[in-house]
């Protein structure tokens, strides 16, 4: 059960059969049409389904997000690509002020449902405009759901799940993650729950989307040093699952947070904060983050390696955690 | 059928007795957070509102107890919505800006200065996938030109060509910021042609003119063109609750009272349909009563409890809500 | 030492002082001219200084704000006010991709010498697309500077501090705080430090801005009940003075943040994470938080209290901070 | 003093050789991020930075090459720049969509489409405000001109009078995306009739043709005004490394290389001037030189150490950033 394929191509095979199974879904973005996407996710379906389901859209974050949720809101299924979450910023208020909004502000009259993706993060040298992970900030908004696929299964199952929620759904696809080969099991996702990647008993790594190869990574030289770690997927930030998370911590008493954004005000700051909350009394010591440094991402790929988390760095985490209990 | 004169002048006085009721009923602390009324300005809601069909969809602006009101929206219901009532139209969740019905396709109420424009694009385009003959009738104001929202809607609308009526009621003012020191080119319509949509200009303050240009205007937008309709217009009250008014004179607020729609109208209609003043107090009488009672309701009805705080954040969910 | 005034008129006299000081300095927003400023904080200053010193600006956050900028860039001072900060949504891809990486990004080349205020906060039943509470958002940004004024020493203070920094400082006045009156203080004002606004042994509270009033009668109250709470108010969230938290938590061994923010990815979160990954030998028990509900702001004034921290709500997080340890 | 014909062929030619030189470095790994080229565009680049001054100002986009040599930026400095290194005109901190020379007023490369026109109004206005005469000039695509704050900042430079010389590059695409699916009104020109500014088209595959326009409005601009000026041009090359070309045709290439501003230059320099082959030779050879010395420069130079990774994020630290 499951074929091989790419992060990429499980994608755009998850648009394909959402396009195929409901008319009134439609995709629109920038360059989602006849460019075939900016990451090629969407190659071939402007061909197969049509200008009026593969909509290229101007250069006009603001506009074509609300238009997303206005569409929703009528009666349609968009899909909405912001090509990426840089370029996110220009729509932002349409998503805090409206898409998570409006069904409170209604009093519930109103739903919104409607699916965004977009790629995020940094590591390919494109410098500070076109490198963040700001993803934890979607994550800080109640009324949307923040979805991060690290797996070729994820990348097509959740959206999938994505368009059967009633509420906005926000998916961050890792860019490095595209030409990622994996194993893609068809079969529904659950997106309530975080995923146990790897067991291990002395220490938990907990991470999420295109961090959780290096995170896997390290383990694996863990591994090789006799360290036992357990790595936990997170797979949605809104809403968190703590209970896999503290499970895990319950048995390990010992955990690090994997998370490519800079450090203060990461998504790894709010894991760490609910784990010394809800499990104080589990840890053998303080709640590890491994982010990146608190700069804009610079251009020079030396530069850009020691400013993002890199295997070396989760593996001092980990001896930190370690070396903490001996 | 043609709305009569005559009602869509009690429909004037009926949105300007209740927001008269409103500020009274803010003074007294009984309506809070911010309130921005729409006296002065009622004729571009009635006469616009009457052009539209019940299927099609209306947004608006946080100056909105007018349009919702013409809409056909339900008066205790927005009453009860100021009080923060669970009874309110939005269940007392959004107050005077954010006033919902959805029933009527009435899409609210928003705070966000030109947040609301791409929605209603978002809305017209649905209409156009679905193949529904629907407008979407977006209000919002002079300032809102000014901001880059504004702008990409439009290109989109036109773009694809969107059944959007752009509804621009031109108050002359930005809060405290007059027209001439917030837009380089102060004639609003000429603002489309950058996108080759179609315009008109229209007299704000007569009630039959905004009712006449919408319907011509909606005819276009009906066969899939968005249209821009700038109404000229003016706020009597302050822009808020807070605003002191030292932007402006009263000599000019004074000269724009001259031309108020309801004194115009009910003047013209004395003068030429035989209107009495017994047919106006009548019309007075019936309003209060409507008012009376709305503010009734308001009173009488329960506040939600806090217990529910956390509905409506998400749908019955799917995936329940993580609350630490 | 120090006259009796309010916290609009402390940060109308030290804009007066500003214009008055340095000719290149000028204050640009919407409605900061003829209406006086939506807060009345700017009220009088363009009768003073004219029209090119105290400017209205359309509606056009991004275009204002990137504008402030690049007349940072250009030589002059500008002073930016954007009305609240739900409008600020709609100029931070300029903060963000601009005013933060433009030294970065120009390897040194240029800075962008630019103040920003801004409203934030709730409590006043606007509802929710005005009634946000992001300021942490805006710490997550290296490249800026984030003061939050909590008294109205600091809210004369900070911003002369401000222009006298090469780099970006945002300046975040909490709503509430606006009539409020203090002692005010015009000596120079250090951005570095937190302060402790209230001694004690048994537990430390931390707040900011417009939480600071309710956080003190929070710490009367626990007096009456023989309970002694420090209070630190951080006053810069970036960069955030730990020496003086910890110190504090080195004291009292247990300690509660009060934060405005939803809970999750607060700023408060950024606190608790520090603090035990700094100082987890220092706590008996797990640092908590007393945030916003996470919903959407409702306008009801009893639905808006129940989604606010409120000093009850801080008494009993230090209750369950002092039951801990006993 | 006018640029001579056959000094623009040379500068056009050297941006053309030194953005050949890139994209094989870029294969070759030496450059990498995105690679934006303007191969076809030099026309607009070098007509118009003859017509600024040295105090004039320039912000530009992440496809910059262009801008930066023609405002006289070290060829061996941008080089380092792509190459990543400590000597690079941004000390290897931006790459090539972030090209920084303060002491030319080249104010960089932005690589949010439409984000630095807002700076570019700034700048204008520290220069109103202090009274120089000074321009500056904002490049910028056919696609930014879909972007809310190009508007936002059009009408705050129209409405306060600033010095900007807005420079619309339309090479008809924005990434894939062709000029007629996404903009309405796809004269683009014709955008600033919403806001009373003047604007001229240009065919920019003629560097002349471009000085004696950017001239003229320079002109106007000087004098405190905004001007649009939209320069009609084509990039040869694919939009970034990244893209397959999917979205237009050979033939359509290859028709707009017929019209080649270095091609067409030449053939006339040929024709009507006298310029020989041996001339070209020459040119070709000074620039392969230049180049040459640009790439051992930047191949010679040395990375900057990572203890240096937290420069520049704040000045010389007034404020001890902290760092847990
Ligand atoms: C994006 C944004 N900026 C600022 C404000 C504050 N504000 C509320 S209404 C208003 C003026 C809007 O003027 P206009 O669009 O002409 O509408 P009017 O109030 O005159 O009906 C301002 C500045 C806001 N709500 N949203
Ligand atoms: C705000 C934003 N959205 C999307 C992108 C991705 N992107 C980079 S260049 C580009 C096309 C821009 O077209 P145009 O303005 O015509 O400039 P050109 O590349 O043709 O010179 C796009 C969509 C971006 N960089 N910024
Ligand atoms: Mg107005
Ligand atoms: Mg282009």
């Amino acid at each position: 059960m499951g074929t091989t394929t790419t992060y990429r191509e499980a994608i755009r095979a998850s648009l394909r059969l959402a396009l195929q199974r409901d008319p009134k879904v439609f995709l629109m973005g920038e360059d989602v049409g006849r460019y075939g996407g900016a990451f090629a996710v969407s190659k071939g379906l402007l061909e197969e389904f049509g200008p009026e389901r593969v909509r290229d859209t101007p250069l006009s974050e603001s506009a074509f997000v609300g238009a997303g949720i206005g569409a929703a809101i009528g009666g349609v299924r968009p899909i909405v690509e912001v090509m990426t979450i840089n370029f996110s910023l220009l729509a932002l208020d349409q998503v805090v002020n409206n898409a998570a909004t409006l069904r409170h502000m209604s009093g519930g009259q109103i739903g919104v449902p409607l699916v965004v993706r977009m790629a995020t993060g940094g590591g390919r040298q494109m410098a500070a405009q076109h490198s963040h992970s700001l993803e934890g900030w979607y994550a800080h908004i109640p009324g949307i759901r923040v979805a991060v696929p690290a797996t070729v299964t994820d990348a097509f199952g959740m959206l999938q799940a994505a368009l059967l929620e009633p509420d906005p759904v926000f998916i961050f696809e890792h860019a490095t993650l595209y030409p990622m080969e994996g194993t893609l099991d068809e079969s529904p996702v659950d997106l309530s729950r975080a995923a146990i990647r790897r067991d291990g008993r002395d220490l938990t790594l907990i991470t999420f989307g295109g961090s959780l190869p290096k995170t896997l990574q390290a383990a694996e030289r863990l591994a090789q040093e006799g360290v036992d770690a357990e790595v936990v997927d997170l797979r949605m930030l809104r809403p968190l699952d703590m209970d896999t998370v503290l499970g895990s911590v319950a048995r390990t008493h010992r955990a690090a947070i994997v998370d490519e954004a800079w450090r203060t005000g990461s998504f790894a700051a709010e894991v760490a904060a609910r784990i010394q909350e809800q499990g104080f009394d589990l840890l053998d010591g303080p709640v590890l983050r491994v982010c990146s440094k608190e700069v804009p991402m610079p251009y020079a790929i030396h530069m850009e390696r020691a400013a993002l988390p890199q295997v070396e760095d989760i593996l001092a985490a980990a001896q930190e955690l370690v070396g903490h209990h001996v | 059928m043609d709305p009569s004169p005559q009602a869509m002048l009690k429909e004037m006085l009926r949105i300007r007795r209740f927001e008269e009721r409103c500020a009274e009923a803010y003074s007294a602390g009984f309506i809070r957070g911010f309130l921005h009324l729409y006296i002065g300005e009622e004729a571009v809601a009635v006469g616009a509102m009457h052009a539209l069909r019940p299927e099609d969809a209306v947004v608006s602006t946080y100056r909105e107890h007018g349009h919702a009101l013409a809409r056909g929206m339900d008066m205790g219901a927005i009453m009860a919505e100021m009080y923060g009532k669970a009874t309110g139209c939005s269940h007392g969740r959004g107050g005077s800006m954010h006033l919902f019905d959805a029933s009527r396709r009435f899409y609210g109420g928003y705070a966000i200065v030109a947040g609301g424009i791409p929605v209603a694009v978002g809305l017209a385009l649905a209409d156009q996938l679905l193949g529904r003959t629907n407008v979407t009738a977006c209000f919002f104001g002079d300032g809102a030109v000014a901001e880059g929202e504004f702008h990409e809607a439009m290109n989109l609308a036109a773009l694809w060509k969107l059944p959007v009526l752009f509804l621009c009621e031109n108050n002359l003012y930005a809060m405290g910021t007059g027209l001439e020191r917030h837009q380089a080119q102060t004639d609003l319509h000429h603002k489309t042609r950058g996108y080759g949509v179609a315009s008109e200009v229209v007299d704000g303050m007569n009630v039959e003119a905004v009712f006449a240009a919408t319907r011509r205007a909606v005819d276009v937008v009906r066969l899939g063109e968005p249209f821009f309709l700038e109404a000229r217009t003016y706020r009597f009250r302050a822009h808020s609750t807070a605003d002191p008014e030292l932007y402006r004179t009263k000599d000019e607020v004074e000269a724009w009272k001259a031309k108020d729609p309801i004194g115009t109208l009910s003047a013209w209609l004395k003068l030429e349909e035989g209107l009495t003043e017994a047919d106006l107090r009548r019309m007075e009488t019936e309003i209060q009563e409507e008012i009376a009672a709305a503010v009734a309701f308001a009173e009488a009805s329960p506040l939600e409890s806090t217990q529910e705080l956390l509905r409506h954040v998400v749908a019955a969910p799917q995936l329940q809500e993580a609350l630490p």
